[in-house]
């Protein structure tokens, strides 16, 4: 049940360690990672830099998270997001839930992620080969992502 | 940086809306007249050309009261801070 | 794209490292980390021993993946699963998968996870404080997990 | 372990149906006339008490030919590795 916003990276394998040492009712433990990708649109990305709102950023994440969890069986939970410059194949976000059983996990950190991408304020600015730098546009994708969580029986398929 | 007075309110703006404004933040007095969102939004286009670019599409303009997102129509009246920003990307 | 049986421990950022490094058209790695609980049915659990059957454990677990690369554009994935005798909190199987978008990789973790529960010859033996063995039964869930993923149009919401 | 003649095959045995057993795998030469999963089954329970604890109910076991699952129904005829074991419980 944490969220931290970041400049340096983070290490799956103790994220992993540190939410579930000690609790032995966890049976299954997803983890997302987010990375940045080596091209957009095309051309060669160079880097990435994430700019966010501070304060606002972790209330957000927080909301999302307590979200979650009244709406999933979680033993744990876990939202880090990095900020400033990074290069292409770093990590950006992490999730990780932790639950009994497997498909609560599971479900909670799609939820988590979709829920994130569309309500934490962060913004994306992708410098590219040709020394361009441009804002990344929000996708129409992340808005339906978003959709299926309000229809509970279709989500819980 | 000095209290914002009663009738003034701290003013946000990120990424590209930012960017075309040319500043992080500022403290604004509001003119009498300005309730929602919506209002503060026309009216802060008619203060310069940079604003004019930053606000010139509505639609594409996210906000948040005091670290909570709104819609345009929502009540501006008591809040301390407002923020300005396009739609979110991270994750 | 590789399946292993093994006695020892995994570590989970090592095998994302080794899945995602130099393939920079990944931005979303999913794993999903199966645990060994500290108690059944009310009982405490002191250790659980996982037998399996050699040869077509490694066999069944690629055709598993080979089926979920065919329905998701995976960029890698893996699958790691221990065997022997292992304590409360100690890790029982890994799932990793990566692909460029993260309902992809999501979707193929959820997969992998309900077709080798369901096909995978393994065989869970619990102890408990008592002394008792016993082996583990198959659950009912774990049939009807397996059925959404017949109904396409079910399985992609 | 002598190679299995034509008319033999390599029978094997995980979990409680191993235990009940007592033992991991056999070389085996079927009678004639035992053409399916099931049959054999059949045949199977009629070896000993062991087997019949373990066969007693043929609902609860699982069969695969040559490391591949299949069903009672499914003909034996070619195979050379059946092995006979309770629903899997891995992950």
């Amino acid at each position: 049940m944490a969220v931290r916003v970041q400049a340096q990276d983070f290490d799956v394998t103790a994220e992993i360690s540190a939410l579930t040492r000690g609790h032995l009712g966890i049976g299954a433990v997803v983890t997302f990672t987010g990375l940045v990708r080596g091209e957009s649109q095309g051309e060669t990305l160079t880097s990435m830099t994430l700019e966010h709102y501070p304060g606002m950023t972790e209330a957000e994440l927080a909301r999302v998270e307590a979200e979650a969890l009244e709406r999933w069986p979680l033993a744990a939970s876990l939202i880090v997001h990095r900020i400033g410059t990074l290069n292409p194949g770093d990590n950006i976000v992490l999730v990780v839930t932790a639950s009994p059983h497997r498909h609560a996990a599971i479900e909670a950190a799609a939820f988590l992620m979709d829920y994130l991408k569309s309500r934490a304020p962060f913004w994306k600015k992708e410098t590219t080969a040709s020394g361009a730098g441009t804002w990344v546009d929000a996708r129409d994708g992340d808005a339906a992502a978003l959709d299926r969580w309000k229809h509970p029986s279709k989500a819980s398929e | 940086m000095s209290e914002p007075t009663p009738n003034a309110v701290k003013l946000l703006y990120f990424a590209w809306v930012r960017e075309k404004i040319g500043r992080t933040e500022e403290i604004c007095d509001l003119p009498q007249g300005i309730a929602t969102i919506g209002e503060l939004i026309a009216w802060l286009k008619t203060r310069g050309p940079g604003y004019e670019d930053a606000f010139q599409r509505p639609a594409v303009i996210r906000a948040a009261i005091d670290q909570v997102h709104v819609k345009p129509a929502t009540a501006i009246s008591g809040a301390r801070e407002i923020a300005f920003f396009p739609p979110v990307t991270g994750g």
